[in-house]
């Protein structure tokens, strides 16, 4: 946990900002950070915004020690967070969990995220190619104003979208671009954002036998395992049990969750 | 500041001086495993680790949490491995850290339950102390029956004095119309100490949904928010009984310990507060030795019941 | 926006159709007079004056309030002129406003003492309704035994709907560990509403002068921070009783009222949030309106026990 | 109530401040504000801090319509107001209450202040000063650090002042300086400050046989007269009663007031 600087916020879209602020840890350090980790933000220093907010690392930015979120809005506690500026200070604890496993046997890796499931993408993208892995992104929007890091995935691969209204790519979910011929010569997927989402993600890729990883998302207390709030069923050898999404997660393999 | 000063901050608890009257509070620390990560735990009073029952919980579906107004709602529902494997997997663990004594909270579902967790637990050389948490609103007959009638809750606590070897705490339920009865009940029954407050009953709509946010719908309420109530249900407990009280409820800061120690508490438990700040405990204890300092108190336990009418209570 | 949308705000309480389901609460409104100068209390749904006693009551010393999270604790104990200066003084002023319900807050020590000054109020053509206030913590005497056991609560409504020829709306205290119970024996005594909550009781500790803040000690807690306590009771209740129940407990936005309705209440009352807020209560109006147009919602009515799982619940 | 603009916060002394704000009423019309009223300030939109905070008018500048408290950050609220800054929004309800009458034959008036009393004293040598009144004014402080408004009073007449550690003035309390000589020939005086500098003024006061004004300061919920929060025992007629001091208040005739 630390207090640290911000260095920029920007409004990105629709509701949504992308805040990037001092690492509260030295990302040059060996395993300081993973793409899907993330960080647990109090918002404010108020007794009204008791719990922190937990949002994923979107880039890090290694030479400069500087990490951004990208986040919608939409509450209370993150319409607070909207409000703050750079040199402002801000309490950060992370970053914490399990992120993406990388393969290093993997060619080309899938990546399936819908609306504010985007942004750890970017990081993930940019670690993915780093080792040489051919990237394609899946990406889903209500609409042409929610479209965020499009472009700064299309440095990485090719990106395909979907969009509710048709504003924006196809018309539809994710899951409908998510073809045999998208699948094919894929090693693995990787996908973050809702749970009826991460449902049809699981669903259709276990179809064509590709196995991935899914991101959840679960309120979070403490981000750290102590509140055990966060849990997922996660299904271990016979037995499906609650599983602290803070601590062993957000990332599972995709045949271990277990959607009810 | 707080490095060169003589502020004697231990208590006396259960016939054992804690360094300090600051312990992290039940369902609020796990095991204490993670929390380790951050700093070392010798520097606590005491820990009291998750409720344990005698079989493996999941607890209740999710949502399990809420921010409200200063506070949270949750409603875990008790999740925990069970007895066995918290005695060969988590106790362990913490004998690496220099004089924490260890409280295990224990909850179930009819006495007998309780009397076979505290039975096992009782062999232990790591445990401490028991606290019997008969007050957990959150699971259908996870106990609050017996935090809600004197009667029961009496008969409950000589039925584990029947069996502890080691002292044994009673975590009082707030939800009731007079916690005086309940306390001076078990008090009668054999309690070596009570704590008080669990958390109060509550719920919060989600408008948008219209239903019941949490999936367990009501929760229990923590935080600064209920602080109030517990200091008062501290105050007037200590008024009557004479056996220790462990104050516990929305404390942030070092000054709401001497609150609760001024009201009568003997020591404290940080609950909600180590979501907010995984340091919060440490950060607690020098906040209290400053406050010592700049107040001119040589020892916590001057503080204790210092805001009574008839003067300081007696610490043990 | 607010001015140009069809929203039907009206909700019928006790036989009449309030224009809206806010009123302010007892003790936190006066008698009304002061707020007039704030804006025209015709755009209440209905008001409830402070609570009356048969003589004139000074209350208690001062310190009087104090400040919690989320919150504030009062021991005002009850201070007004009386119910004859009530119904001469004060209860004509109202008549100016239009169309605009008054409920008036009865309180005391006896079953006789509320019994007599309802048969007093029940004579004036200036009251709508009757609150009875068994359920204030501040005063030694003051009800509060009345709202803590079924029995006694029965009785004094049964005493009280003898005399009264105008409805009886009990407001119960959270104080109790069962509240759906002494919601159960209000309603089979003759209850024609309840309203919940009154204040938790609390206390706050002058740690600079290491004694309670409050002169009284102890005092009752309002405001935000018990939000999730009143909206589980009402919750709870209005899955028991078949009589409204109008929801109080930290309303301060337009969207709590939502919440309130949700988990089954009629109608609301606004405490706190006046003393923040002199404007609180049309402000309030105003934002239930926005929401209501925002979540295409063109009656309250279709708000009242939305959250539940039986769905609606039957708004008279 | 309404939401103005902070023009100004600055330091005045070891942890006292002057805060100038637009005023929330037009100050030109006729009773707008009076010296000795006070200002319900909100010192956040944070439900940390739910109440207001009462603190009394210091000065009134009628041409730029703008307001000035002076106030010490003692508690946490108060703290949190000395962070707002120039350009800031503030919520203020006032002026409120009832202030210093003025009585046109007087012709020397005594102002007795204590501490965080004394503000209220500057609007009031003003407005005793422009109705011709020859203004003394006695002054308590902690030590020469808590000094505040000598200059500015010295404007309007004589100052004395006294100290707790004689660090200023004379060592002692305001009282030791309520001297027969002093009160020779004043008309009428005018106290605010903690309630035991008041008890003791107006029992010198009483002896010297000259009638005043005391500035009474009670926990304040609402500021309107609604909670009933902020009594104080008033003798009127015979009777001794508990009476709102934010609305008959917080200025009463010195014989009314009763300490108990
Ligand atoms: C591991 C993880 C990573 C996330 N990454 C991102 C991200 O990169 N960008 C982004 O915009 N959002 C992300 N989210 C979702 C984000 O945490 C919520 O949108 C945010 O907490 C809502 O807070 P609020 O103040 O807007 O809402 P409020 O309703 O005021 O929140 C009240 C409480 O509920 C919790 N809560 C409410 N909605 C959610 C939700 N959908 N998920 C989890 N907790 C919730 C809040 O954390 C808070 O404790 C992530 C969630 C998780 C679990
Ligand atoms: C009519 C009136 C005029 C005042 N004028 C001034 C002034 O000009 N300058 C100045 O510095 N102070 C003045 N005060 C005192 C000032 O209101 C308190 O110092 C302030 O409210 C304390 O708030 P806090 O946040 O520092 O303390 P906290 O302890 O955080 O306050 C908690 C609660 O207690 C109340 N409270 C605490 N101490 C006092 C007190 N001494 N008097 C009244 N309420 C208190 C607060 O208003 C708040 O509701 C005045 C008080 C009154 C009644
Ligand atoms: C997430 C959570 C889990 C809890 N689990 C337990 C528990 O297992 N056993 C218990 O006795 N109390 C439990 N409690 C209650 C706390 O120990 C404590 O009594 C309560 O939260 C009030 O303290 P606080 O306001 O400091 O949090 C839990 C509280 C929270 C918030
Ligand atoms: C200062 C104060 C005075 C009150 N006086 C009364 C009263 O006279 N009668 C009564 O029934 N309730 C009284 N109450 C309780 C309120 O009516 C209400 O039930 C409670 O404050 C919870 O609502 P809130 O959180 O919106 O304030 C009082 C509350 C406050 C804060
Ligand atoms: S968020 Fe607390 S255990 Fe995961
Ligand atoms: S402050 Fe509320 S009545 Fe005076």
């Amino acid at each position: 946990m630390a207090t640290v600087e911000v260095v920029e916020q920007m409004a990105v879209g629709d509701g949504l900002f992308s805040l990037r602020f001092r690492s509260p840890v030295d990302l040059r350090l060996a395993g300081a950070y993973h793409p899907g980790q993330f960080l647990h933000i109090r918002v404010s220093d108020s007794f009204d915004f008791l719990l922190r907010r937990p949002l994923s690392l979107c880039k890090a930015d290694v030479s400069r020690n500087e990490l951004t979120v990208i986040y919608r809005a939409q509450g209370e506690g993150t319409k607070r967070l909207s409000r703050v500026r750079a040199g402002d200070q801000l309490d950060v604890l992370g970053p914490l969990g399990r992120g993406f496993p990388i393969h290093d046997g993997d060619r080309h890796a899938l990546l399936v995220a819908g609306g504010i499931g985007v942004p750890p993408m970017l990081e993930l993208a940019h670690a993915l190619k780093a080792r040489g892995q051919q990237v394609t992104a899946v990406l889903g929007f209500q609409n042409a104003r929610h479209v965020i890091l499009q472009e700064e995935l299309m440095a990485y691969g090719t990106v395909h979208i979907a969009s509710d209204d048709g504003t924006v790519g196809t018309k539809g979910l994710v899951t409908d671009l998510l073809t045999d011929a998208l699948c094919t010569g894929v090693n693995r997927y990787y996908a973050c954002g809702p749970t009826p989402m991460l449902r049809a993600v699981q669903a259709a890729m276990q179809g064509c036998s590709v196995p991935g990883y899914l991101s959840l998302e679960e309120r979070m207390g403490c981000g750290i395992g102590i509140c055990v709030g966060c849990v997922h069923p996660i299904r271990r050898g016979g037995d499906v049990k609650q599983v602290k999404t803070c601590k062993e997660g957000p990332v599972f393999s995709s045949e271990e969750v277990v959607f009810t | 500041m707080s490095e060169t000063t003589p502020v004697d901050l231990s208590v006396d608890l259960l016939g054992r001086t804690l360094k300090n009257p600051v312990m992290p509070a039940s369902g609020c620390f796990s095991f204490g495993r993670e929390v380790a990560a951050y700093y070392d735990l010798g520097l606590l009073g005491a820990i009291v680790v998750k409720a344990t029952t005698l079989e493996e919980r999941q607890g209740n579906p999710t949502p399990r949490l809420a921010e409200t107004p200063a506070g949270m709602l949750n409603a875990i529902g008790l999740q925990n491995p069970g007895v066995q494997k918290v005695m060969a997997d988590e106790l362990p663990f913490l004998r690496i850290f220099e004089d924490l004594p260890v409280i295990v909270n224990v909850a179930g579902t009819a006495v007998d339950d309780y009397v076979e967790v505290v039975k096992q637990l009782t062999l232990s050389p790591d445990v401490f102390a028991i606290e019997l948490n008969i007050s957990c609103p959150n699971v259908k007959c996870g106990g609050i029956q017996f935090g809600t009638d004197p009667q029961m809750a009496a008969d409950m606590v000589r039925a584990i004095k029947a069996v502890a070897h080691v002292p044994v705490i009673v975590k009082l339920s707030p939800n009731v119309t007079d916690i005086v009865a309940m306390a001076v009940a078990c008090e009668e029954a054999g309690a070596d100490a009570l704590s008080l407050i669990n958390t109060l009953v509550g719920m919060q709509i989600d408008v948008d949904r219209r239903r019941p946010l949490l999936a367990n719908r009501s929760g229990g309420l923590s935080g600064p928010a209920i602080r109030p109530i517990a200091v008062r249900m501290v105050y007037d407990v200590t008024e009557r009984v004479r056996i220790p009280v462990i104050g516990i409820g929305g404390i942030m800061t070092g000054r709401d310990v001497v609150e609760f120690l001024m009201a009568g508490a003997t020591a404290v438990e940080v609950g909600t507060a180590n979501f907010v700040d995984p340091l919060a405990c440490p950060r607690i204890i020098d906040e209290l030795r400053d406050w010592c300092v700049q107040h001119r108190v040589t020892s916590v336990r001057e503080l204790i019941g210092a805001a009574k009418e008839g003067g300081l209570r007696d610490g043990a």
